[in-house]
């Protein structure tokens, strides 16, 4: 361990993104819920912002580029989600509910 | 003339053609054309032959005229095809276009008002024609083509009438046991292609100048000669009726009868025993002598096995037919026995009394509208041109010397085997016994005595057949002068056939022998047929020996003989028994064991072989495509499971291939580093 | 970053301009329908206008590109030596470009304006003028036209992860956009969440490597981080998961679960744009990530490419398996559609092994000419099957499929037993049972349907031909250092096969079987015009194959823009 | 500080509770049957993580966090909720699906990212000790927005643009006879 | 290049033309279209003849040189050009083509089914065909190769019998496969002959020559050797052939015996052989083994069959065995002489092209009966030699030809290939001739059944063969006998082809 003042080293949050990302997956596959799977998907999101982040801090060359990824990956989580939500309602209309198990018209 | 005999079997083959597209709107239906082209063939044929025996072509030309195109390339070198005149082609093409075109003539009455009366005629021009190419082709394919258009042209003929399920059953048989032989022959054509480099059997580069490649030791230690021998030998099986290949000619008797006089006895029978001739260099340069012994002991068993046969039959054609099997045999003998000269006279004689036979016996068929001998009786005195005629020929037939041409032939053969070997001399002898036996049953059963059915009202035929049969009774009786021991015109020409080298093996191995009339030979000879004369007269002429006579040491003959049905026919004679039983026995074997057995055998295996591999192509190689085919079909089925519509199973699918692949990437990774169990952690 | 630059994605910036005239234009027009400017400039006139005056600005783009606008380096092909342009856009720091347009992203913008013009007629004839927000339709189809052209020429993983975010995001909004229907509803839905999900691990996995590769997003720089990341099992995790984004794109499988449901839900002009164009950009994203970032230097020890060569396989093989069963036409063009990738994905792996190795093709800088040109360049010549093989097979894939849907959104709409998006059975219209006879009901869109299928399957002398020559050439050429190619070649012949079954059961349906109903199917002039268009070039393509491909092969020089070793 | 032996700085405890809380608000959201109250923990989780880019020192991108995610993102979830659910009815629970099999595949690839973190070689690059780059502040973020990144900038706002007007037209309810 | 190049894209490209001005023609107007489609396809008739009789014998031959040779640069990046040229090898085919196509298009005046669309895709299949005879290069080759099959696949599909779909698709399926490898073969040869297309220059470079290439020289050889045996189709590729010629119209089953299986014999002896000689010298004995298993399967098959059209299929894979074997034989090295392997050659090429005429024109046959029977079953019929005259001399004459009687040309062509076998191998040859038995059995017994005996009073107002009928099949007949006759007419051309190909062989 180091025994610096921070005293953390890059693999704690990288490890925190990835069980961040794995409880996304996880939330993915058990949500019957539309807007619980998008859900899951912010959480997964913000596994990778964690990355970018702590890649851009941690980096010994400077770089911007990490917390730059991240704000774009904030915008078009936003993006995404207005996408998501739009189609939810609309299926909300059609069929009054928005489980997506339920919806299997097509397959073969 | 000579160089113009290409036209001898074109004109035939011309009036084929006309005859076939115009024969109802041709004079006589089509007939007229046939035999005008048939006759102009003979003429032609004469004339040919006096150019070439009396007017010395034979010695301007060196014994051979021949004439060559160009036929088929292989690479560099050129296969040419042509025709060859010599004394063996020119005794052939007398022999051919002379029955032949009697024949025709006689069909006009016999064949008068069949429905396809034109097409009938157009079959007969086209075999003559093939027939005629037979005998002059210089070229060993040509010869196969000919041969096997003289094949077809008599399954044509035989199923002329092929309404009939027997008759189209014959022809099939006539076909396709013949091409058994035929198989022989075509393999070995190949062996002497490729060993000669040749094609052409005269001149330089011909066949028989290079026949000396051929001698060198073979499969099972025969010299290639040998085999190249007997391979053709199987062709000559096959067309002459020899023994194991003779079923056909029985049955071809369901043919109308000319044909059976034109194809059974004179020319296409024949063309065996000239094949024989033909080739007879490749039989001489065989050192080992094997294939000629082959060629004389399944001659000479033919023989007398068919004459056999013959004393059993009651069908009048077919006992013609047996004979003609038996005579067959004699020639083939003769040739096997090097009675190379002796082979070919009797094929010249037998010809014109063979061919006569079945022209007379058509007539009595004609006339009474039965075969069966045991039908007829006394038509000596309704048909006398008819009786007189068969008389004649049947006489020349049993070899009755000085008067006959069949004498001349018969004595010849016997009188080389008494030379050259024994076995097939007694053979002979014997068989010329049965043939005079068998022969006069036949004359006594159909002209003699009383008419046994008395709805028949039997009348002699038109003079149209009755003048084809003159002619040929003549011949019967006078072509044999040719070839007189004293004055051997046959000899002398065709001998020098062979080329000089191989006249010289052949007089080598004819070596000592008496030329010139044989006395012993005459009298068994003349002994045997008059014996076997004998015997038919106190059997069926005068009643001597009767049947009753077997009753005491032959209990289950005796039960025949209770049998009204053979008391009729066998007339009492303790002599003759132990030649019922054989004939018997050789029948049921020729028709249980031979024909049933083998031909039908094998054809019931064929078609069994034939079904199961039909089987395996539909289950076996149709299957396996099926298989992978069900098999894709099957997969893409179960695979498409996978697409559940459940947007979370797509979720999960993605993550577990995902795991799936991240730990193969990992392994992979593994492999290539050294791999530390957490150990960056704490870095 | 000269500013004059930015006319080189001028193409692109016109698209997304245009849709915002159409998008202006049409929220104006629709407030009188049918009168004033809706009558005078309907949007699903003018889109399709604008559009084809963008295809005119790409293919003067691409002519320019080619033309080599001031950076262009010499390469020889075979005896003569090409210019091959490449200019760098958006420089970050350290040099790398955000941007880097060349022939190769020309090529792919041309192939996607051409595609989106032909599916804004079939969209035409599909939805008919009375399309609910059509201007938005027609506007949203352009956003994602002009993603797909950003996507082609990003070089950095921003650029990367932005353009396919705005391709996706419109694709969810484009595939959910029959509002009535609830498959629509259904297939945008599924898409979305597939789609949410696979970009969220492949950011996460751009995450990793921008981790790994010492925090860079430019591709070029990933690469050169690459190399020395090398040993680290992290690397090769975040280009997996990388490419499971792109994958997703292409629907390769196990990436493609989407594909089947969203192809059979949306409406079916929607579905021919996913299919062709929108899984252009992921080709073009896909093949430049792997031929810069992660050309294998020894591929035979690289885990991830044998996973990427089995993926091929897979793909191939169980598109073409489970189209068989299929009784839905989308629903098999979309089965169909993954083997398609398959063989793509055949060149693609042929196309890196030519840029990696020992030495990659070009040494230099951005595309800036160096005089480091790779020493081993004899072979040169033989890079052309490589890349040309994707791209061909590209734009033969562009006219054949899409003319293909072409045939199925006419005949899907005008089946008078089934009204369009009217409720749920309005897709009876694409099931296979109902093209019975239609070689006699209308034989013009059976022998079409016909010659696209027979080019799907490979049969000359149609375009897919030409195409599979090229990608089985490529890989048997390279097959003799990766035997491996030969038999993906091997797999994609035999698949060719297995394709032309279900194919043809089509074609046997048309031809053979009695017709059901005997209604002409007709369409308006702008569907029958794509449907020519396609027709024409499927079956033309072999004819003028010379120019064509020796435009590609230009191309394929610049795909790189440099990597500093 | 000495705890149970092993010597922790705050700034570990920070961390260990910033990520208590991130993940296990985190394991709400998708195991929380009610959705609602899953969208309000994973505002919870967002506001971990945006506490996880202090201590990481991104200030600036936490206050984006908090401003988009949490304010925006969260919110506009919570208004879908609401218009797509019947809040109050029986059937509002979210059941879990295939729990399991989920588990076991999310269980597996953890494992297999956490292997792989632990193994890679970051020490090249990556400081050890801890953040370095400390001076990026929001001038550093928008020059770099404004002049390298310009392009994905403007994109971004094209992106915005083309999905606002697609999900309104997807989520606004037609009107019978409105084109 | 040639003062003639133009001729053989023109004889090529003049039936497509015709398929387009077809496809012009009101679909109502049957006559026009009849009328039209015949007239075209009169054209590359009377070319071919002219081809046939300007084309040089003793002129260059494939590898050495071409006649009435074209080439230009189509794509020069890939070395594939538009290269086109006859030798002695498809003269004779270019004619068989042409005269088959226009003989079926005579036959086929009775469609009425249709006919417009029959009528441009028979045309269509015309321009595939010639494609592939003249192509010499191997991209234009395997484009005719599979725009030969489309045509098929639909005149089998569309005018065929009750299990048409079926045998259509097994069809297509069967020879993609084969086509398939082939194009992977080919392309495996443009990388190591060359970079080129160009057969002549793929055949004159040796390619896959010594012992490093063994592998990939045996895989290239399968490939190809796969995409050729099942068009050929060779024994056990060929359960394809009988549901594909029972299943097709008449006409269809005369240009799938006539032309479409000499494609693959024909790729033997054009690519095969001259190209890949190493490997063909160390393969030829499987490929003479399987020869003569279909050889006398194919007999024994065919005599197991009760369908008229089922026998004839059969009969071809047993006259088709004797195409391969002689190529076989023409590669088998050091195994013949010279000349043997010539004489295999010719023999092979005789056998092509006779089993063009005689299958044709049987097929042709059982079409006219099966039109007026409405059954193919040959317990159904019996002794309609004595109702139908003209049509059981046709009949007759087209069995004993396909069972090679001398005379005809299957006679010449067996013979040559059994002799030129000989030297190679006795045994082959010995097993060989228990096919021709065989041959001769099925067939006869064929005619047996169907012309022979007590006329089966169902039919006893069957008219006979009519004009049309007889016009469509005389010209075969006719040719069979001229070439069976005077066999100098037409070996001549094949011998230049043979000893060309067999001179590559070592």
């Amino acid at each position: 361990m180091s025994h610096s003042a921070y005293g953390i080293p890059i693999t704690w949050f990288l490890t925190l993104g990835a069980m961040l990302f794995c409880i996304g997956l996880f939330g993915m596959m058990v949500r019957r819920s539309a807007i619980g799977m998008l859900l899951s998907v912010e959480l997964m999101l913000n596994a990778a912002n964690i990355n970018f982040i702590a890649f851009g801090s941690y980096l010994k060359l400077p770089t911007i580029a990490g917390q730059i990824f991240a704000i774009f990956v904030i915008t078009l989580a936003a993006a995404e989600a207005a996408v998501g939500l739009a189609i939810v309602i609309n299926i909300y209309r059609l069929e009054q509910h928005v489980d997506v198990d339920k919806m299997t018209a097509m397959k073969l | 003339m000579i160089e113009h005999a290409w036209l001898i079997p074109l004109l035939p083959v011309i009036a084929f053609g006309l005859v076939l597209l115009f024969g109802r709107k041709a004079p006589g239906n089509g007939a007229y054309v046939a035999i005008a082209a048939i006759c102009a063939s003979l003429a032609m044929s004469l004339a040919v032959a006096f150019q070439w025996f009396l007017g010395g072509a034979s010695a301007a030309h060196n014994g051979l005229y021949s004439v060559t195109i160009q036929w088929m390339p292989v690479g560099s070198q050129m296969i040419d095809m042509g025709f060859s005149i010599d004394a063996l082609s020119v005794v052939m093409l007398l022999v051919v276009t002379i029955v032949a075109s009697l024949v025709q003539i006689y069909s006009i009455g016999y064949m008068h008002g069949d429905p396809r009366y034109p097409r009938y005629f157009a079959y007969h021009s086209l075999f003559a024609a093939a027939m005629l190419t037979l005998v002059i082709a210089n070229n060993v394919v040509l010869m196969f083509m000919s041969w096997e258009l003289v094949g077809l042209t008599s399954y044509l003929l035989i199923g002329f009438w092929f309404e009939r399920p027997s008759a189209m059953r014959a022809a099939k048989k006539a076909f396709l046991v013949t091409r058994v032989g035929d198989v022989g022959f075509l393999a070995g054509i190949i062996l002497i292609y490729l060993k000669t480099g040749s094609l052409n059997l005269f001149g330089d580069a011909g066949v028989f100048e290079n026949l000396t490649r051929l001698d060198v030791i073979g499969p099972w230690g025969l010299p290639l000669t040998a085999i190249a021998g007997l391979l053709l030998f199987c062709g000559a099986v096959g067309k002459s009726a020899q023994f194991p290949l003779h079923v056909w000619l029985p049955d071809a008797m369901e043919g109308p009868t000319p044909v059976s006089a034109l194809i059974h006895a004179a020319t296409m029978v024949a063309a065996g025993v000239y094949l024989v001739a033909r080739m007879y260099p490749v039989y001489l340069a065989d050192s080992s002598g094997m294939a000629l012994q082959v060629v004389a002991y399944v001659g000479a068993f033919t023989a007398l096995f068919a004459a056999t046969i013959g004393i059993a039959q009651n069908d009048i054609k077919r006992v013609l037919a047996y004979s003609t099997v038996s005579q067959l045999g004699y020639m083939i003998m003769s040739l096997g026995v090097f009675g190379y000269v002796a082979g070919m006279f009797h094929l010249f004689t037998h010809a014109f009394f063979k061919a006569n036979l079945f022209l007379g016996s058509g007539s009595v068929i004609h006339g009474t509208g039965t075969q069966d001998i045991r039908e007829m009786g006394g038509l000596k005195k309704k048909m006398p041109w008819t009786y007189w005629t068969f008389l004649i020929s049947t006489l020349s037939l049993c070899g009755i010397p000085f008067v006959t041409a069949g004498g001349w032939s018969k004595e010849e053969i016997l009188a080389v085997a008494w030379h050259t070997n024994r076995v097939v001399f007694v053979v002979g002898v014997l068989g010329a016994f049965t043939t005079a036996f068998y022969m006069f049953r036949l004359v006594y059963k159909t002209f003699y005595g009383e008419p046994r059915k008395h709805d028949i009202h039997a009348h002699e035929s038109p003079r149209v057949m009755l003048v084809p049969l003159v002619i040929l009774a003549f011949l019967a009786i006078f072509a044999g002068y040719v070839g007189t021991p004293w004055a051997n015109v046959f000899e002398r020409n065709l001998v020098p056939v062979l080329g000089h080298h191989y006249e010289q093996v052949l007089e080598n191995k004819l070596a000592g022998m008496h030329h010139g009339f044989n006395l012993t030979v005459f009298l068994f000879a003349t002994g045997s047929a008059l014996l076997g004369i004998f015997m038919a007269t106190i059997i069926w002429l005068k009643p001597v020996l009767r049947i009753e006579k077997l009753e005491p040491s032959f209990g289950w003959l005796a039960k025949l003989v209770e049998n009204k049905y053979y008391i009729d026919e066998i007339y009492q004679a303790t002599i003759i028994r132990g030649l019922m039983a054989a004939a018997w026995l050789a029948f049921a074997f020729d028709k249980w064991v031979i024909d049933y057995a083998i031909v039908n055998g094998v054809g019931y295996l064929t078609r069994l072989a034939s079904d199961l591999w039909g089987w395996f192509d539909r289950t076996f190689v149709d299957g396996l495509v099926n298989i992978i085919g069900w098999i894709t079909k099957t997969t893409g089925s179960a695979l498409r499971y996978l697409q559940t519509g459940v947007a979370q199973h797509y979720i999960f699918l993605l993550v577990s291939a995902l795991v799936v692949i991240s730990l193969a990437v990992i392994a992979g990774h593994i492999r290539e580093e050294a791999w530390i169990p957490i150990a960056g952690f704490y870095r | 970053m000269h500013i004059g630059d930015i006319k080189l994605i001028f193409p692109a910036i016109y698209m997304s301009a245009a849709a915002i005239v159409v998008l202006i234009l049409g929220v104006i027009a629709a407030r009188r329908p049918g009168k004033g400017l809706d009558h005078w400039l309907p949007s699903h006139y003018l889109a399709p206008v604008l559009v084809f005056s963008g295809l005119f600005f790409s293919a003067a783009a691409l002519i320019q590109s080619f033309a080599g606008m001031g950076l262009s380096i010499e390469v020889p092909i075979g005896s003569e030596m090409t210019r091959a342009p490449a200019v760098a856009l958006f420089v970050t720091s350290g040099g790398h470009a955000q941007l880097t347009v060349d022939p190769f992203a020309a090529i792919f913008t041309f192939i996607a304006f051409a595609g989106t013009l032909i599916v804004m007629l079939i969209s035409l004839d599909h939805f008919g003028e009375r399309q609910p927000h059509k201007a938005e339709y027609y506007s949203i189809l352009m956003f994602a036209t002009a993603a797909v052209s950003f996507a082609a020429s990003a070089t950095d993983l921003i650029a990367i992860y932005l353009s396919i975010e705005f391709l996706s995001l419109t694709s969810y909004v484009l595939a959910a956009f029959a509002k009535t229907d609830r498959r629509s509803g259904e297939a945008g839905l599924k898409y979305f969440l597939y789609g949410a999900a696979c970009s969220a691990i492949g950011l996460y996995g751009m995450s990793i490597l921008f981790g790994v590769t010492g925090g860079s997003t430019a591709l070029t720089a990933v690469a050169r981080g690459l190399e020395d990341a090398r040993a680290t099992g992290a690397a090769w995790v975040g280009v997996v998961f990388t490419l499971v984004g792109f994958g997703f794109k292409l629907a390769l499988v196990p990436f493609h679960f989407w594909a089947p449901d969203t192809y059979e839900g949306a409406p079916t002009p929607v579905a021919a744009f996913l299919s062709v164009v929108s899984k252009a950009a992921g080709l073009a994203v896909m093949t430049r990530f792997l031929t810069i970032v992660a050309a294998p230097d020894e591929p035979v020890s690289l885990s991830w490419y044998w996973i990427l060569v089995v993926l091929t396989a897979v793909s191939m093989f169980y598109g073409n398996l489970v189209a068989i069963p299929q009784r839905n036409i989308k629903r098999m063009l979309a089965y169909s559609s993954i083997a398609q990738v398959g063989y793509l994905m055949i060149g693609v792996l042929t196309a890196m092994h030519s840029f990696g190795g020992p030495g990659r093709l070009l040494s230099g800088f951005f595309g800036v000419p160096s005089a480091a040109v790779r020493s081993d360049v004899a072979n040169l010549d033989l890079v052309t099957w490589d890349m040309q093989g994707v791209l061909i097979y590209t734009l033969a894939y562009l006219f054949m499929n899409l003319g293909a849907f072409a045939v199925v959104s006419v005949v899907g709409k005008k089946n008078p037993l089934n009204p369009p998006l009217a409720n749920a059975e309005a897709y009876k219209g694409s099931e296979i049972e109902n093209y019975s006879g239609l070689m006699r009901r209308s034989p013009f869109y059976a022998t079409s349907l016909t010659v696209f299928l027979i080019s799907l399957a490979g049969v000359p002398p149609t375009a897919g031909f030409v195409g599979k020559l090229f990608i089985f050439g490529g890989a048997i050429r390279m097959g003799t250092s990766y035997p491996e190619l030969i038999v993906l070649a091997i797999i994609g012949v035999i698949n060719s096969v297995i394709s032309a079954y279900y194919y043809l059961n089509v074609v046997r349906l048309m031809f053979f079987a009695p017709a059901e109903g005997k209604s002409e199917i007709s369409a308006s002039i702008p569907a029958n015009t794509a449907i020519a268009i396609c027709l024409v070039t499927t079956l033309a393509l072999i004819v003028v194959v010379k120019p064509v491909a020796s435009l590609m092969s230009s191309a394929i020089y610049s795909v790189v823009p440099g990597v500093i070793r | 500080m000495i705890l149970f032996g092993f010597e922790i700085t705050g700034y570990q405890i920070a961390f260990l509770a910033l990520a208590g809380v991130t993940l296990g608000s985190a394991l709400m959201v998708v195991l929380m049957p009610n959705i609602l109250r899953a969208a309000l923990f994973l505002g919870l989780t967002l506001f971990g993580t945006a506490g996880l880019y202090v201590l990481m020192n991104a200030p600036f991108l936490a206050a984006v966090q908090v401003m988009i995610y949490v304010g925006a993102i969260t919110t506009m979830i919570i208004l879908a909720i609401f218009l797509s659910s019947r809040v109050m009815s029986v059937g509002f629970s979210q059941a879990i699906y295939n729990p399991v099999l989920a588990f076991g595949a999310a269980g597996v690839m953890f494992l297999f990212l956490f292997v792989t973190i632990a193994n890679s070689i970051w020490v090249k690059r990556i400081a050890a000790e801890g953040p370095t780059n400390s001076n990026v502040g929001v001038h550093a973020v928008a020059a770099a927005l404004l002049q390298p990144y310009v392009f994905p900038f403007e994109l971004a706002s094209l992106v915005l643009l083309a999905v606002l007007v697609g999900a309104i037209v997807i989520a606004k309810e037609d009107q019978p006879g409105e084109p | 290049m040639d003062p003639n190049c133009w001729i053989l894209p023109l004889i090529t490209f003049v039936p497509l033309v015709g398929a387009l001005i077809v496809m012009f023609i009101p679909k109502s107007n049957y006559s026009a279209i009849k009328a039209t489609s015949i007239g075209i396809s009169l054209i590359p008739l009377a070319l071919s003849v002219w081809v046939w009789f300007a084309y040089d014998r003793s002129g260059p031959q494939f590898p050495h040189g071409i006649q009435f040779g074209v080439d230009a640069p189509w794509i020069p990046s890939l070395g594939v050009s538009f290269a086109m040229g006859a030798d002695g090898l498809s003269v004779p085919l270019i004619f068989l083509t042409a005269l088959l196509t226009t003989l079926s298009l005579v036959y086929s005046l009775v469609i009425n089914e249709r006919p417009k669309e029959y009528f441009w895709m028979f045309l269509l299949l015309e321009t595939g065909m010639m494609g592939v005879f003249v192509s010499l290069d191997f991209v234009l080759f395997f484009v005719f190769w599979e725009v030969s099959l489309v045509p098929m696949y639909f005149l089998i599909g569309i005018w065929g019998g009750p299990k048409r779909e079926y045998a259509a698709i097994k069809f297509f399926l069967y020879t993609m496969v084969g086509s398939m490898a082939m194009l992977l073969a080919i392309l495996a040869m443009y990388f190591n002959g060359g970079r080129t297309f160009n057969m002549i220059e793929l055949a004159k470079a040796g390619l896959f020559v010594g012992p490093e290439y063994a592998t990939v020289g045996a895989l290239v050889f399968w490939g190809l050797f796969l995409g050729f045996a099942i068009k050929v189709p060779m024994f056990p590729f060929h359960t394809w052939l009988p549901d594909a010629h029972v299943e097709a119209p008449t006409a269809g089953s005369v240009i799938l015996a006539g032309v479409l299986l000499k494609m693959g014999t024909y790729g033997f002896m054009r690519v095969l052989m001259p190209m890949l000689p190493e490997q063909f010298e160390r393969y030829w004995w499987i490929i003479a083994v399987l020869s003569v298993v279909a050889i006398i399967y194919g007999a024994f098959v065919a005599m197991a069959q009760w369908d008229f059209k089922k026998l004839i299929a059969y009969s071809s894979v047993n006259h088709m065995g004797y195409v391969t074997l002689g190529c076989a034989v023409a590669g088998s090295g050091a195994m013949a002489s010279q000349s043997s392997k010539i004489l295999a050659l010719n023999g092979a090429q005789m056998q092509v092209f006779s089993h063009g005429l005689l299958t044709g024109a049987l097929f042709l046959l059982v079409g006219v009966i099966y039109e007026r029977a409405h059954t193919r079953m040959l317990t159904d019929f019996g002794g309609l030699g004595a109702r139908i005259p003209v049509y059981a001399g046709m009949l007759s004459f087209c069995s004993l030809g396909s069972l090679g009687l001398p005379g005809m040309t299957g006679f010449i062509a067996e013979l040559s290939v059994l002799t030129g076998t000989y030297n190679a191998s006795p045994l082959l040859t010995g097993l060989a001739l228990i096919g021709v038995v065989v041959t001769a059995a099925f067939m006869l017994w064929t005619i047996q059944r169907v012309l022979l005996g007590p006329l089966n009073p169902r039919w006893e107002k069957m008219p006979d063969a009519d004009t049309r009928e007889v016009s469509s099949v005389a010209p075969l007949m006719a040719l069979t006998l001229l070439f069976g006759v005077m066999p100098m007419l037409i070996l001549t051309i094949f011998n230049g082809a043979s000893q060309a190909i067999v001179g590559l062989m070592h």
